[in-house]
């Protein structure tokens, strides 16, 4: 079994969708002979040709219409968005629509659609290419967002999300795409949406994060273990709406200490939403104010400051401190 | 050369029955098809005095806002009429006369602007969207719904309505782009009853014709005269049969008009004159019909009496059915967001179920 | 001087900045001779001309784009979406432009522009009419948001969002539009955008509302000190973003108890961010864990429920008890 | 009549100057205007180095992703060229013709490719809006800066650049709509260069023309060859007048071809032939202009040698004015995201600030 990066992980689960299910169906902007602007789609409009991977129009809007209806119409679109920054026109479809057809009708029709971005900074990409916006999408009822950060769980959450009967939103951080290599086993086993990972145990303090900020989070734990003997348990949030709030309260419950990292402004960002529910199911078990490392409220700066912008492991280790000495 | 012309255009404009009743020029097969043509009226018959119902239940507290289909009842039934039961329909919001051909309920309606989504459950009808009050978003739905038809190879036809102001969006563009792309078994109507709420056509758009709308899909658009129910019953048949044949999409531009409110939340005396209305009322489709049977020979004042008399039983009996739908369970609201309920959602459920109902 | 309601205070607002300043131009559906579907425009069209009183074709997006513009060229555009639920085909243009353009030119070009957009439920209106997506902005960097809750606020805030410099997204609560009156003079005089609103000194709790949930929050505060001799602060939060937690933290320091009620959904609504930051900064001030109270994870539902659907005094008195006997 | 026609459209095509370097039909005035035919052409050499040496500064990692302009050299500098110096433009992100020629400075066109804000601070032209990566986002911008233009009274004309691609997206459509509803002074320029990245024009739409879709927006619409500086600059400015004179807005197809990959990151040679960028090749805009001014006698091989030279000499010296623009303040990233900072993001600056530079 070869080793394959994140980006690889997402093509092979969209192949074996394709494979597995002939009503999945890809669309999206440069997705078939181009195999799509980071290739997360090489190869598969040659291999399930192009009445199952259709390269659409320049149009977002019309790319979620477009999966909204065929969703309905008994067809599983897999669309992508060719980076999170221009996915905002497709939020009217996808709230008013595609979160609600289902309450809508009491079950008549449904949208069981995924809606595919790369998603975060960290590449020297140029303007509207590195943004977080997963918490917009996290407060639209109807709809699960899900984030991987792995290529095992790109794998498995990606084929989850596509047999699910509700509409997805499919973060994928740019920055994890090719930054390392695991083996993926290409089985069709989808993950659960309905539970975080717990990456790393720990008792010290709980680190919850999610997609490209894992990274820097497990960095922060491995340093603490190595220098400063904290165990710090590290959870992967993995699917970011609905939350799975039980395994961080049963993780806090033990540290007593949370630190939130992620990389989308702070300011209504779903580190608050985690910090609330957090603070308000577990008060009483905190040995320390919760905190959120986050990128700051501002615009996603041009690449230059980019990383003056993420959440740095200097940030998450002085986070982590704090609240292992409050 | 150094100027040539490249590319040319033509949009035409068809109509048939006259506000008199009379058939001018060479009218379609179903103007000798007499059973069709009685089916036809009583349909929009029935649904004037469901709409005239609708407004006297708001008017009384019974129903929330509503929005009249007064005048358009030709376009809508016409479209109806023209679908087969294996087609889906992608309604805006008043296109009553589409959804009762095609086995909506008249107590479904009144459901849905009763503030109850079991409104859109339409029992006899699966398939067919329910209302789309973000304008423009439906025809997206239908472009896809499209799409997915071709590539399954059906032979089915997406059909949707959007208002004069709807093509003001980019999401009406966007569709008939798709359906142009794709060549897709859609049909596009523009019901152009000439108001958008309180802006006029003038005011939505610098075209002389809401069907040359199509040109920059490269999609063919033709007008039709949307108060002659012939007329778009013969446009709309065209553009199903050749999207079925797979010769793509079409954009029928009907051309009505609003004779009542937008809805009842409104009122048009803001912003339009008598005299416009009056002039339109003489256009209205439902007369025009009426005349064209009488003349044949077709309709007389017993049918005519026996008819009202049956289509108010028909809503009476259907006031009755909305009225005893009573409230949702609160649980509803939780049970149908997910296929299953999330274990998040899962306590807030349970926490608004020890609420009991609302005051409010 | 006659005593106004919020809309006409709206009204006031509208006709005192076209008056005093050229640069002002009001656009949006149906708000010329029409006035408005709330009537929020009446007269306005007739006063100062169909030049500073547009009509707009049916386009949201358009609206949004057509404002930056117009504001980019030195103009102060108020533009009118005619309910929340159709503002999200501007998101694309608020989020990518108005709200980047300054930091983007290093202060270059600047979008004093102000959108404006009725908000919530609870006056029986038909599908998509009622929705509160106030989270939705607070989350975007350079863009304001601002929500009134009372005849007077409307008037001085709506004024001091057109004499902002930034982009200001403004919701105004339906349900308020004509609930009560107030005497507002109409003296040009815009309130602070930096600094939420105490209506009521308390000492033994804080409450935190934002738009039409501050009649429930106030009557709760009544009913507390009428039948409980319980005193609680009401914070009206004025300015949703950027928030002034000051004011807050002043207040939950000397309660140390806070509830929190808002009527969008909950996850990863504002709540969870004013939340957050509380626990973050006063954790150890808190004597209970801090509550909201929110409308739930789910779709708005159709008026026959949406009463089950927003926060309830019941609920928000449930809330109190709680914080106060933890 | 039952069926007339009510609407008829036409596009035209202009071209002038062929690939061969002669003049066709009637030329504009400016083909006996030798000094701005030399200055245009200046301009387009000057751009065409800038471009190839941006791309050696992205293939050496000096720079980011970067956008080439091959092949678009006539229509860029065209626009330019025919503007007014108080017109705005709003470009999407490849028309440095224009830009050089409006005054933007190389360096500042690098920093933005170099991901540095002050790229885009445009320091003697003040009022041109910087790159818009969203696509089709910009047109909207320009028709409300023509509606400024317009409601203020000034005879002044927003000029905006759209890609084929852009065509397809809502945004494009509701800003013709609006041009045509408002009668504003907006000239929207498509560049058609036949590629979307990979997409090739014939999935972006199935219309003949991109002019054509001026028409569903009332507005009218022409093709000129894209490659022909003549063709672009008649019609640009003849559209500036119209616009300026109070007569509206207009749509003009350029049709050139995107000799380059999409971007630096891009690579064509996996969805195009060999074949048809050679072709294409022959078609290119510099070539045909320095064959016409040659064959007039206006240019030498010692004009081009020391044009060459002049225009390396001025890219050397931007790229080095650009390499000195060393890393933004960090405090940048908060100081310009209001007006005046609030206090919430004074102690995210403050903390920022304390973290001293990241790597990265
Ligand atoms: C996206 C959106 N914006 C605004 C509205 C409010 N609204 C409801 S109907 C309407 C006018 C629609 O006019 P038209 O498309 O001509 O259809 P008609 O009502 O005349 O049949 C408006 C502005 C809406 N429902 N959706
Ligand atoms: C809204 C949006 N969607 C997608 C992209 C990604 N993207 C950048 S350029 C491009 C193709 C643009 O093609 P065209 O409009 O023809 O312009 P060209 O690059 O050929 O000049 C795409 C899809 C984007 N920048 N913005
Ligand atoms: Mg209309
Ligand atoms: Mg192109």
């Amino acid at each position: 079994m070869a080793k394959v990066t994140l980006v690889e992980a997402v093509n092979l689960a969209l192949a074996r969708a394709l494979a597995d299910d002939p009503r999945v169906v890809l669309l999206g902007e440069d997705i078939g002979v181009n195999g799509g602007v980071f290739r997360a789609t090489a190869g598969l409009q040659e291999r399930f040709g192009p009445a199952r991977v259709l390269d659409t129009p320049l149009a977002e809007s019309m790319i979620a219409g477009l999966a909204i209806g065929m969703a309905a119409m008994g067809m599983r679109p897999v669309a992508e968005i060719q980076f999170s920054g221009f996915i905002y026109p497709t939020i009217d479809q996808m709230i008013n629509h595609a979160g609600r057809l289902r309450t809508r009708t009491r079950g008549r029709l449904s949208v069981p659609m995924v809606l595919r971005a790369p998603s975060g900074a960290g590449i020297h990409a140029p303007e509207h290419h590195s943004e977080s916006n997963e918490s917009l999408f996290a407060h639209m009822p109807g709809i699960r967002v899900v984030m991987p950060s792995s290529p095992t769980r790109a794998y498995g959450l990606l084929l989850a999300a596509i047999q699910d009967p509700d509409p997805v939103v499919f973060f994928e951080p740019t920055r994890l795409y090719r930054l390392n290599k695991q083996e993926v086993p290409d089985n069709g086993q989808p993950l659960p949406l309905d539970t975080c990972f717990v990456l790393r145990e720990g008792g010290d303090l709980t680190l919850v994060s999610w997609g490209a900020m894992l990274h820097e989070t497990l960095e922060t734990a491995r340093w603490l273990a190595e220098n400063e003997q904290v165990s710090a348990e590290v959870i992967d949030l993995g699917t970011l709406s609905p939350i799975d709030y039980e395994t961080i309260l049963e993780s806090v419950g033990r540290t007593g200490r949370l630190v939130i990292v992620h990389e989308a402004p702070r300011t209504a960002g779903l580190g608050a939403e985690i910090a609330a529910e957090i603070a308000e199911r577990a008060l009483y078990e905190l040995e320390a104010p919760i905190i959120r490392v986050t990128g700051y409220d501002v615009v996603t700066p041009f690449f230059k400051l980019e990383h003056d912008f993420m959440p740095s492991i200097d940030r998450i280790r002085r986070a982590a401190h704090q609240v292992l000495e409050p | 050369m150094s100027v040539t012309t490249t590319a040319r255009f033509e949009i035409k404009y068809r109509s048939y029955l006259t506000p008199e009743g009379r058939l001018t020029g060479t009218p379609p097969a179903i103007a000798s098809d007499p059973d069709l043509l009685k089916r036809l009226y009583r349909m929009m018959v029935l649904v004037r005095i469901f709409d005239s119902k609708a407004i006297a239940l708001q008017r009384t507290g019974q129903l929330g806002t509503y929005a009249s289909c007064l005048g358009h009842e030709a376009t809508h039934v016409a479209i109806g009429a023209a679908m087969a039961p294996e087609d889906v329909f992608f309604p805006m919001y008043r296109e009553y006369g589409t959804q009762l051909w095609r086995g909506v309920h008249m107590e479904e309606i009144l459901a849905f602007w009763g503030g109850d989504e079991r409104g859109t459950t339409f029992r006899d009808q699966p398939l067919d969207f329910p209302w789309a009050v973000p304008i423009a978003t439906q025809t997206l739905h239908a472009a896809g719904a499209a799409l997915a038809f071709k590539l399954r190879g059906e032979k089915r036809v997406a059909v949707t309505v959007i208002g004069d102001g709807g093509t003001s969006q980019g999401d009406f563009y966007e569709s008939l782009n798709a359906a142009g792309v794709y060549q897709l078994p859609a049909v596009f109507v523009i019901a152009n009853n000439q108001w958008a709420i309180s802006v006029p056509l003038k005011a939505q758009t610098a075209c002389e014709t809401l069907a040359q709308k199509a040109i920059a899909a490269g999609l063919p658009g033709l007008q039709v005269d949307g108060n002659d129910v012939l007329a778009v019953h013969e446009a709309v048949s065209e553009a199903l049969e050749k999207a079925r044949g797979g010769g793509g999409a079409s954009v029928i531009e009907a051309l009505t008009y609003r004779l009542s409110d937008h809805t009842t939340a409104d009122d048009a005396r803001r912003y339009r004159s008598a005299t416009e209305v009056e002039d339109a009322q003489k256009k209205e489709p439902i007369g025009r019909l009426r005349r064209l049977l009488v003349a044949r020979q077709l309709w007389s004042d017993q049918d005519e009496e026996a008819l009202v008399q049956d289509c108010q039983r028909q809503v009476d009996v259907a006031v009755q059915s909305y009225q005893a739908y009573g409230r949702p369970a609160c649980s509803d609201m939780f049970d149908y967001t997910f296929a299953e309920l999330p274990e998040s959602l899962r306590a807030q459920r349970e926490a608004a179920l020890a609420e009991g109902p609302a005051r409010g």
